[in-house]
């Protein structure tokens, strides 16, 4: 099978649109259709990381005709591993999703798990793309999703998701001119044969207004300091669920497009020569890091700490890519996949709380230590390893961030990560503090509190554990796959 | 919800329009090969035919010409026929989307191609079509 | 310069209108001005894309036996294409956008972006 | 705020006008997108499709799976409204 790449996004289609004739007809069935449409596509990507590995990069025709008159798709090491990820992520966010929406909001169920595998078509979509403008239908598809999932929470989640709605489009009617701009300019828009044909006209004005269109725009869908206002609102009002699909992934799936298309399609010399884009996004990163992690520690509810923790996180991948050596790329791409189990777990876990207790607030995490053991020791460790603390995986994206910063002599990123893991450790340890020291406050001391269902805690511990094999198993990952692909991208 | 339009004028010219409206859409989708048009376009004017006994009969007494319930299904029906059409060549050794590879014994590839776009085109007016009726619906209903 | 700014002409209409659809979008604080500000936006950056697949001397592109295959007789066909698709983009976003300002409206009984954020506040 | 939104504003018509320079003259049968891929649209459409309608061949052959996507667009755009509105009471 040639063509497997093709069968990831097309898979999630497929499911999707079966589950909706299915959950019309019997409700179960939407959802029985949706899971193993996820489940599948999980494997089917895995089976390509795994095939992409032994025997390199996969390209298929669509259509069946050769790029650049039609579209391509390509499966590379990095897109693989993305797809992979996501894929991953998808099953356990759906397993969780089950129980959660049903009490957060169970009116919405009957189209809650079609839209959301359109959100994975879509974002799987984005990763194996070669196409400068087929990235923009599924950056599309992926983006819709997302507004009306974040827009099925109560209060002013719909204003939330409006306002994003307003960004987001306006970042992808960037990206959407950026391409109008290198169409006009090379005549085609397959990624490959962009590429090539950009070097003799790498004075043009024309391609600096797309470099620059192209960076705001993804940097919009991102969430990139100072494009990122619309995220806090955004994860602080939608149902836990939904943050927990969209929180560990959707940013990141951006930054990889971003990274795609600036490294992939522009190349280094550009970004970094040419027009000092690169730079530029790595100061603006150290912004997102300094600000987006005080913010967080001025919250007082944990999805918007956790909201403007992702912030800064996002920034730090940002970072890793911005110093533009194999080392720091390494250090962005193995946070990428850290973050997303990390953020993922945190995500979930609000949400299980949420689910016994019915609380939001930092300060009304005070006790639950003892009334919820195994929900708050994943809490813990994802909380060690945003932190950074050793045999977790978010040590080890630090580390090559660090040493990223290093080989290129930039000390201000080495500050900047060495400062965000002390900041990061200031607004976790403030929760962690009344986790475990603290007596329950009477509102949640009344309604018990106890362990979420087995359905929202096994999905968390899932990520859980995963934080811990990751931290293990990152000389794997960096071995087999990163360092090929940072290699590739930015020479070295 | 919406209601009858209490002018008999207006409920009997769109009664008349209507049916005229979908038949020049399906002469835009068929013929979408030779002249601009194909399924948006079709697709569009498939949905304004039934929007305009919507506006002018009201949700109710338009329902027996376009069941509210039927949009959402079909929407869903026109872009997995689309989606399954692609994948049928996947499983002949083609690429995803192959038109020439669909299983049509004897036809040479061009007149496959043909009528491969002609297969996807009505499964893209259906989409729109069933697409426009399940939001103008929803929002003037206001309700899931 | 004068005869390349009228040559030009379509493309800096197109870049004015670009910018009052982004005014419309970032500066009003009524919902629906925004997303009529969207819609201007989205608009032109259709125009952008169409006044760049004119070709001087050609025609419209469906094949006509009278000029047989010539690439210099028929317009580039692949904006138009590309911009059908992002047409469809855009009516899709404008449906869902509508969707969400019915229940922003149901709920707060006001499209006032400050005066929402108000009320958000006070609960 | 009112104040940082016209500055963005005329940053972005700067840039606009800034690009216009480099791009390609308006009609010009000898611009890049005019000579690299869409020639073989012309040319082959008729041979290869039997479709004299090249935006159609284009639409849904050549680039046929951005149109699947264009429609997967318009489908989610059905659901998702459809997810928004879903269990909304009306407020009469």
């Amino acid at each position: 099978m040639a063509h497997l790449p093709v069968l990831v996004p097309v898979a999630y289609l497929l499911a999707s649109f079966l589950s909706v004739l299915g959950g019309l007809w019997r409700d179960r069935l939407g959802y029985g259709i949706a899971l193993g449409g996820a489940a599948a596509a999980a494997l089917v990507s895995l089976w390509g990381l795994l095939l992409v590995l032994r025997q390199g990069t996969v390209h298929s025709f669509l259509g069946g005709w050769p790029p650049p008159i039609g579209i391509e798709y390509v499966l590379d090491p990095l897109a693989a591993f993305l797809a992979s990820l996501v894929s991953a992520l998808g099953v356990v966010a759906l397993v969780y999703a089950r129980p959660s929406v049903a009490r957060e909001a169970p009116e919405k169920a009957l189209l809650f798990y079609p839209v959301a595998l359109l959100l994975l078509a879509g974002l799987t979509g984005i990763v194996v793309t070669g196409d400068l403008f087929n990235l923009f239908v599924f950056l599309e598809i992926a983006s819709l999703a997302a507004y009306a999932l974040l827009a099925t929470g109560k209060g002013l989640s719909p204003l939330a998701a409006f306002r994003y709605l307003i960004l987001g489009t306006i970042g992808g009617s960037f990206y959407l001119l950026a391409v109008g701009f290198l169409y006009f300019t090379t005549g085609s828009l397959n990624m490959a044969d962009v590429a090539e044909r950009l070097p003799p006209l790498y004075e043009s004005r024309a391609v600096l207004a797309a470099a620059v269109f192209t960076v705001v725009g993804l940097g919009l869908k991102m969430a990139l300091f100072p494009l990122h206002l619309w995220l806090p609102d955004a994860y602080t009002y939608a149902p836990s669920a939904v943050t927990g699909l969209i929180a560990p992934v959707m940013t990141k799936v951006m930054a990889y497009a971003l990274i795609r298309i600036l490294l992939g399609v522009f190349g280094l010399t550009y970004g970094v020569e040419v027009v000092p884009l690169l730079p530029v996004i790595g100061w603006l990163a150290m912004g997102g890091v300094l600000v987006g992690s005080v913010m967080a520690i001025a919250q007082t509810d944990v999805r918007r700490m956790l909201a403007y923790s992702s912030v800064a996180q996002v920034a730090l991948v940002a970072l890793g890519v911005a110093l533009a050596n194999p080392l720091g790329l390494v250090g962005g791409l193995l946070h990428i996949l850290n973050h997303a189990f990390m953020k993922g777990c945190l995500f979930l876990v609000a949400g299980g709380v949420y689910y016994r207790a019915g609380v939001w607030g930092v300060a009304q995490y005070a006790g639950l230590g003892r009334r919820m053991p195994w929900t708050m020791g994943a809490f813990t460790l994802a909380a060690l390893a945003m932190i950074g603390i050793p045999p977790t995986a978010g040590f080890f994206s630090k580390w090559y961030l660090v040493l990223g910063g290093i080989d290129a002599g930039h000390w201000p990123a080495v500050g900047v990560v060495l400062a965000s893991t002390l900041l990061t450790a200031a607004y976790f340890f403030r929760v962690l503090e009344g986790v475990y020291t603290r007596e329950p406050v009477p509102e949640v001391a009344a309604v018990g509190g106890s362990e979420p269902p087995l359905g929202m805690l096994v999905p968390t511990w899932v990520l859980g554990g995963g934080v811990l094999l990751l931290g293990l198993g990152n000389v794997l990952i960096v071995g087999r796959v990163l360092e090929q692909v940072a290699r590739d991208l930015v020479g070295g | 919800m919406l209601t009858r339009h209490p002018s008999p004028v207006v409920t009997t010219v769109a009664r008349l329009l209507a049916p005229l409206i979908a038949l020049f859409a399906l002469y835009v989708v068929a013929h979408g090969h030779y002249s601009p048009g194909g399924g948006f376009q079709g697709g569009v004017l498939l949905a304004a035919s039934t929007l305009l006994l919507r506006l002018a009969l009201g949700e109710k007494d338009s329902a027996p010409a376009f069941p509210p319930s039927l949009a959402l299904p079909m929407a869903v029906t026109g872009v997995l026929l689309y989606t399954v059409t692609g994948v049928v060549p996947l499983f002949l050794g083609g690429g995803y989307l192959d038109y020439a590879r669909l299983p049509w014994p004897g036809a040479p590839a061009p007149l496959l191609r043909y009528f491969g776009i002609l297969v996807v085109e009505v499964g893209v007016a259906l989409a729109v079509w069933g697409t426009m009726v399940a939001i103008f619906d929803r929002l003037a209903r206001g309700e899931g | 310069m004068g005869e390349e700014l009228l040559g030009r002409y379509p493309y800096f209409l197109t870049a004015l209108l670009l910018v009052v659809g982004l005014y419309g979008m970032l500066g009003k604080r009524n919902l629906l001005k925004k997303l009529i500000g969207m819609t201007v936006f989205q608009t032109a950056i259709f125009l952008f894309f169409i006044q760049g697949a004119t070709k001087q001397g050609a025609t419209l592109p469906i094949l006509d036996p009278r000029w047989g295959t010539d690439p210099a007789r028929y317009i580039n066909p692949l904006p138009h294409v590309l911009i059908l698709t992002a047409i469809v983009v855009a009516v899709a976003i404008t449906g869902v956008s509508f969707a969400l300002v019915l229940t922003i409206y149901r709920s707060h009984g006001t499209l006032d972006e400050e005066a929402i954020l108000e009320q958000g506040r006070k609960r | 705020m009112r104040g940082l939104t016209l500055v963005l504003l005329g940053l972005f018509l700067a840039l606009l006008l800034y690009a216009e320079g480099d791009l390609p003259g308006r009609g010009d049968p000898a611009a890049p997108a005019s000579t690299h891929v869409s020639p073989y649209y012309i040319q082959h459409s008729l041979a290869e499709t039997k479709t004299p309608n090249l935006v159609t061949s284009v639409l849904a052959d050549y680039r046929g799976y951005d149109t699947l996507g264009e429609t997967v667009v318009i489908v989610t755009a059905a659901l998702a409204a459809a997810l928004v509105l879903l269990g909304e009471r009306r407020a009469d």
